[in-house]
């Protein structure tokens, strides 16, 4: 019992990271029709912001180690918001809708950021400091408390953005474009503005699934590479551009991470991962809740 | 052959030159990873390159053959993969003819290093451990620090005389070349001291997500965990979620080689945690090189100094005393003179040893440090100098 | 537009006479240094070759890794001649291809790359789990026979030039023609008869079969091979060199391909700068010459002789 | 009279929980063109989709020249002799007209002058002779509908099947496009179904005409018979189009 509850405990708080990271990727997807092979990047930015910046702070100010912890995600958000900003005018906007240029381009960003990172930052892994100390246990299951919180800080983003999403004028407008680029610009929807939103929140949660992580993991130039292409998975998975099928995906990846990894071996779990996209396609190659391509 | 026929049209012209100038240059080459994950260990070799280079300028150049050669150390990306690591290889022989290669990173690039340096007749100073890189097949390939082959006995005995207790060991290592030859020796070497082994488990590199692994080697319930291969940061992670599931026991990472990132991550999870490859360079038991080169590596880092970075300084210090000793800047000549001397690494006096192991004597003998993690700091507890280094030392004149 | 075409081949051969010259020189680097480039041209035209249906195969990495696997196995464990061992590597790329394709090719666009990229990365997974394969440290010793040594650049030339060649005679054929009227509009190309899958995978295992081919070469180039030589990268490196050349003919992915090989070794030595040029690259190309360089060129012409007239 | 050339026994489509065509049955005679109409929405094109193979049909059978066609796919109908066009320009944009023209003719025709042949034939049937080598992209609207007719036309089929032809042409342009299809039927021998929504024209130029509503057929017969139908008053012209 009590290792099938750990396995779970794991499953959710993976799950709540991948989440959150493939959502941003599904947005993009569905509103601009461009894979972002760069997403990682903004992720890892943010995790690198806030493990450069908050010693800096906490030697200055000496507050407790949340309140820099926060200060620097907001600062680490507003870095990725303003590198956002540039990719989007200086590139992505001449790509919206075309696969391949997109493609093309964003695994150019993929490649030069990994650089740059690693030219600033270098390829030492940085650890953010510890923000709450002792631990928990679920049903037996063994969990720090900061893993905790991070868990529902992420869960509690993931239903914001639902809500964002389906509640909203903003979200109403970016899921119509989604859906139907067309009839929502004939409804007077602005493709381009709302591409860019799409685009701005979309790496916005994986800038915010980066500074969640930032805490429990080293982090190093190369951190979002592992992440990316989990979450390709967990789009195919769930179909592109599907919301609730990123948030299915991201636990079922998570599920077999941790089973898998736990009863065979976690080589063996990725490969597994691979296999379940494989029988997927076989059986519905739109993904558990995408529509049907035409 | 054409390298031959070029490389003697080489000799002819630097024999047929007038009078032995200082202005010759070796060029000699560090040969790692400069980018993706494995970047920190080849940006720090590259420096270490440099620093030796610039010491042996300083002190007046290498001298063979009536001439004074300055060293120039040039770094080239390995990719830590194959199809990299064969195209640096081409750049470094074919293209900019260098027949000295001081250090070498990466199993996989180092093989495909080797199967063109041999063939050309370079030579190559390197760390990859496995046996398969060494033995008279290879006579131009040497090994420049301490391999699990070397380390793995020292190290458990002394382990085994401090905790009697432990019966069960887990193991966790990368699934790549270097930790299937870590993890096969380390098997080996425990079974001989009577360990029960519960778990072998792998895991991939460039992993981010530890839990789950954690939560299957806490099940073993096994009184000793070595992570041997695995890097310092991701061990740390390993220990943290170990500690948080409640796992007590001996914490052992045989071929630990470093464990700033590791008390980084880890805190106090790795408290204790034993270490077969690092070394504290800034600490009592340094020679004054080593904190000289682990001051600079901090600063121009961040990072302090590793084992494995530290070759790129034995390494050329070797190919130096090689050179000098043969009186000849043709590597087949030096890596034949290499065996039989003995020269100054940055540990003191080191000679290369190791025939009974690979069969053939290129393994450079220098100590083997074993460190514990106490406060947060790497604490050297024991510098084993290898019984055959003794015997060769003893014998010198 | 004559005129164009007999500029290609004016420019073309002048190519090939330069590449000869070095081919049949000496200097083993130079020598490596071609025949990287027409192993890259090769992936570049593999992919591309995909792409006139409107289809991004990342999985060309896969299919260049079992064809370098399986040359290697040919040579290293069973002995095989080496003209089998090249054969056998784009065989096997055909046989796996086409199981490939049965399953995947329902899908499309966005779904059909990244599942071609999940296959890539689980087919390099599993090399990595065989111990027979070598696992993670791969084969070494793969050589072509010591007879070939001095022949090999000429032969690596024909071979690539040949499987260019093959896959370019497609393109001009009917068959280019559906293959582009797919890329246009599938439905339509349904209408008339034509089965749109099937087509598609004889593309895909056309293509499959020369990088199967190029891959089994590779690995007696490099005379290694581990599983890390052939990730996602492979093909996302052959986009560049299309990108970067210009994607309206084959010449562009050509010469994509020479530029770029030739700047990233020019690169070594640089240390990790190598990363930020070379994304560089693709970046700036995609921003300033989105028609990369032949089309940037002939862009100028066009605006040069209208200066003129 | 003559076997019908195409026989739709009770099909039906069915997407989630609507049914966009229930229970239809008609029958394409040999030589006629017959005529589908309804109000938007009715069912028309699932029906074009279902006859054509782009969907399966949930239930009912399809006969055409005698064989079960029910479930085939589109190219292997296609391949029977019954060729479609789509109701929003189905070109091939970035290709020439000959290109285009040459891709219907692909299949049908196997030497490559005896294509060549048939693509100037068609290209001049359809007015697009002059037009070989322009891209089919950059022609005018009109043109383009011509063009897309010409690549269903190339493979000359028994029964051509077209999705609103006349669609955004003016009225010089559909009387030129009307006398073309007339010239297809008669010149060609090839039957033709086609939907469209302008009452007025599917009335001068077909035989017999099927009308669909809500997803059932309403009522058959010629022109005249529909004209005067009154439930085809009610449903369809009672409501202004």
């Amino acid at each position: 019992m009590g290792l099938i509850a750990q396995l779970l405990v794991n499953m959710l708080q993976i799950g709540a990271v991948y989440v959150l990271f493939a959502l941003g990727l599904t947005l993009v997807f569905g509103v601009m029709k461009v894979i972002n092979f760069a997403h990682g990047q903004f992720f890892t930015l943010a995790a690198l912001m806030i493990a450069v910046t908050m010693p800096e702070f906490t030697e200055r100010f000496g507050f407790p180690a949340w309140v820099d912890y926060f200060v620097c995600f907001a600062l680490a958000l507003l870095t990725v918001a303003i590198l956002g900003v540039v990719l989007y005018f200086v590139g992505f906007e001449r790509y919206l809708r075309d696969l391949i240029g997109s493609f093309i381009l964003s695994v150019g960003l993929l490649l030069l950021l990994e650089g740059v990172y690693l030219w600033i930052f270098t390829g030492a892994p940085r650890v953010v400091p510890k923000l709450l100390t002792g631990q928990v246990s679920i049903l037996g299951g063994a969990l720090e408390t900061q893993r905790l919180v991070i868990c529902g800080i992420a869960l509690a983003a993931t239903f914001g953005l639902y809500q964002l999403v389906n509640r909203t004028k903003l979200g109403r407008a970016l899921r119509a474009v989604a859906e139907d680029r067309e009839a929502a610009m004939l409804q007077g929807i602005r493709y381009r503005r709302i591409s860019f939103y799409g685009f701005m929140i979309g790496s916005g949660m994986a800038a915010i699934a980066g500074g969640l992580i930032a805490p429990l993991t080293a982090i190093s130039p190369s951190l979002g590479n592992d992440y990316l292409s989990k979450a390709f998975i967990i789009i195919i998975i769930g179909g592109l551009g599907s919301i609730p099928g990123a948030i299915l995906g991201g636990f079922l990846i998570a599920a077999v991470e941790s089973f898998a990894g736990y009863f065979l071996d976690s080589s063996y779990a990725t490969i597994a991962m691979f296999m379940l996209v494989m029988v997927f396609l076989l059986v519905r190659p739109q993904g558990i809740l995408g529509h049907a391509e035409r | 052959m054409k390298p031959i026929v070029k490389w003697a049209a080489a000799a002819l012209m630097l024999a047929a030159a007038p009078a032995a100038s200082a202005d010759e240059v070796l060029k000699v080459a560090v040969f790692a990873p400069l980018s993706g994950a494995a970047a920190g260990w080849g940006l720090g070799a590259k420096w270490v390159g440099e620093q030796a280079a610039k010491e042996i300028n300083d002190q007046g150049g290498i001298k063979a053959g009536g001439k004074v050669y300055k060293v120039e150390s040039i770094a080239y990306e390995n990719g830590y993969n194959s199809a990299e690591g064969a195209k640096a290889a081409q750049a470094i022989l074919n293209r900019d003819g260098i027949r000295f290669i001081i250090q070498g990173i990466g199993t996989a690039p180092v093989k495909a290093l080797q199967s063109l340096s041999e063939r050309q007749g370079a030579l190559m100073m390197q760390v990859a451990w496995g046996k398969s890189v060494k033995g008279p097949q290879a006579p131009l390939t040497f090994t420049n620090s301490n391999t699990p082959f070397e380390l793995f006995g020292p190290l458990f005995d002394l382990v085994k005389k401090q905790h009697p207790e432990v019966k069960t060991v887990a193991l966790l290592n990368p699934n790549d070349a270097t930790g299937h030859e870590v993890e096969e020796e380390a098997e080996k070497q425990y079974r001989a001291r009577g360990y029960d082994i519960v778990a072998v488990t792998w895991y991939e590199r460039g992993t981010t997500e530890f839990q789950p692994i954690a939560t299957k080697l806490a099940q073993t319930h096994a009184d000793m965990m070595d992570l041997s291969g695995a890097p310092p940061g991701d061990s740390g992670m390993v220990y943290k979620e170990l500690a948080v599931q409640g796992w007590k026991g001996v914490k052992m990472q045989a071929a630990g080689t470093g464990a700033d990132a590791m008390v980084k991550v880890g805190g106090d999870a790795v408290e204790d945690v034993y270490m077969g490859n690092a070394a504290d360079f800034g600490g009592p038991a340094a020679t004054p090189i080593q904190r000289k080169l682990n001051e600079g590596a901090l600063k121009a880092l961040n990072e302090p100094l590793n084992i494995l970075q530290l070759g790129a300084w034995d390494g050329l210090m070797a190919v130096k005393a090689g050179i000098e000793k043969a009186d000849s800047i043709d590597p087949k000549k030096v890596a034949k003179v290499l065996p039989t001397i003995i020269f100054e690494s940055s540990y003191g006096p080191t000679a290369f040893g190791g025939m009974e192991t690979y069969g053939y004597p290129q393994q450079m003998l220098v100590p083997i440090i074993v460190t514990q993690i106490k406060h947060g700091q790497t604490v050297e507890i024991a510098r084993i100098i290898p019984a055959e280094l003794e015997q060769r030392l003893a014998k010198k004149p | 537009m004559r005129s164009a075409r007999a500029g290609q081949i004016v420019v073309a051969l002048a190519a090939a006479a330069v590449l000869a010259f070095a081919v049949l020189g000496d200097d083993e680097y130079t020598q490596h240094l071609l025949m990287w480039t027409a192993l890259n041209a090769v992936l570049a035209v593999g992919l591309r070759f995909m792409l006139l249906v409107g289809e991004t195969n990342i999985g060309t990495g896969a299919f260049y890794g079992m064809g370098a696997y399986m040359g290697a196995i040919c040579t290293t464990k069973w002995g095989l001649p080496f003209p089998l061992a090249l054969l056998a590597g784009g065989l096997l790329a055909i046989v796996v291809s086409t199981g490939f394709g049965l399953v995947t090719l329902r899908t499309k666009g966005p779904y059909f790359m990244l599942i071609s990229f999940a296959f890539t990365e689980v087919v390099r997974l599993i090399y990595t789990r065989v111990e027979w394969l070598g696992g993670n440290s791969g084969i070494i010793g793969i050589f072509p026979p010591q007879a070939l040594d001095p022949w090999m650049s000429v032969l690596t030339f024909l071979l690539c030039g040949g499987l260019i060649l093959m896959m370019y005679l497609c393109e001009q054929s009917n068959l280019g023609r559906v293959f582009r009227a797919i890329q246009n509009n599938d439905a339509v190309v349904e209408t008339v008869g034509i089965d749109v899958v099937q087509i598609k995978l004889v593309c895909l295992v056309i293509a499959s079969f020369s990088v199967g081919i190029a891959g089994s070469l590779h690995a007696h180039i490099y005379n290694v091979i581990s599983p890390g030589d052939f990730s996602y990268l492979v093909p996302v490196f052959a986009l560049a060199y299309i990108k970067i050349g210009g994607d309206a003919n084959v010449m562009g992915a050509v010469i994509g391909a020479a530029i770029l090989t030739v700047l990233a070794q020019m690169l070594q030595g640089m240390g990790s700068l190598e990363h930020v040029l070379f994304g560089g690259a693709i970046v700036a190309s995609m921003l300033v010459l989105p028609d990369g360089l032949l089309g940037g060129g002939r862009r100028l012409l066009r605006l040069f002789s209208r200066g003129r007239a | 009279m003559t076997a019908p050339l195409l026989v739709a026994q009770a099909i039906s489509r069915r997407f989630g929980g609507i049914l966009a065509v229930n229970d239809f049955s008609f029958e394409i005679q040999p030589g006629e063109v017959m005529g589908l109409i309804g109000p938007n929405g009715a069912g028309k094109s699932t029906t074009f989709n279902v006859i054509s193979g782009f969907y399966k049909p949930t239930t009912g059978k399809l006969t055409f020249l005698g064989e079960d066609i029910t479930g085939l796919s589109a190219a292997a109908i296609s391949r029977r002799g019954l060729v479609r066009t789509f109701q929003h320009g189905s070109l091939l944009r970035e290709m020439t007209v000959h290109d285009n023209i040459l891709i219907g003719a692909l299949r049908a025709v196997r030497d490559n002058s005896g294509r060549e042949m048939r693509v100037r034939e068609t290209a001049a049937l359809l007015g697009l002779g002059g037009l070989l080598h322009a891209t089919a992209g950059s022609l005018p609207h009109g043109l383009q509908r011509m063009l897309s007719i010409a690549i269903a036309f190339a493979a000359r089929p028994k029964l051509l099947c077209l999705d609103e032809p006349l669609t955004g042409l003016n009225s010089t342009e559909a009387v030129a496009a009307l006398e073309v299809i007339g010239r297809i039927r008669d010149e060609y021998e090839t039957t033709i179904l086609l939907v469209d929504h302008n009452m007025r024209v599917v009335m001068r130029i077909c035989d017999r005409i099927a009308v669909l509503n809500y997803g059932q057929k309403l009522a058959e017969g010629t022109p005249e018979e529909i004209r005067n139908n009154p439930d085809v008053i009610r449903a369809y012209l009672g409501d202004g189009e």
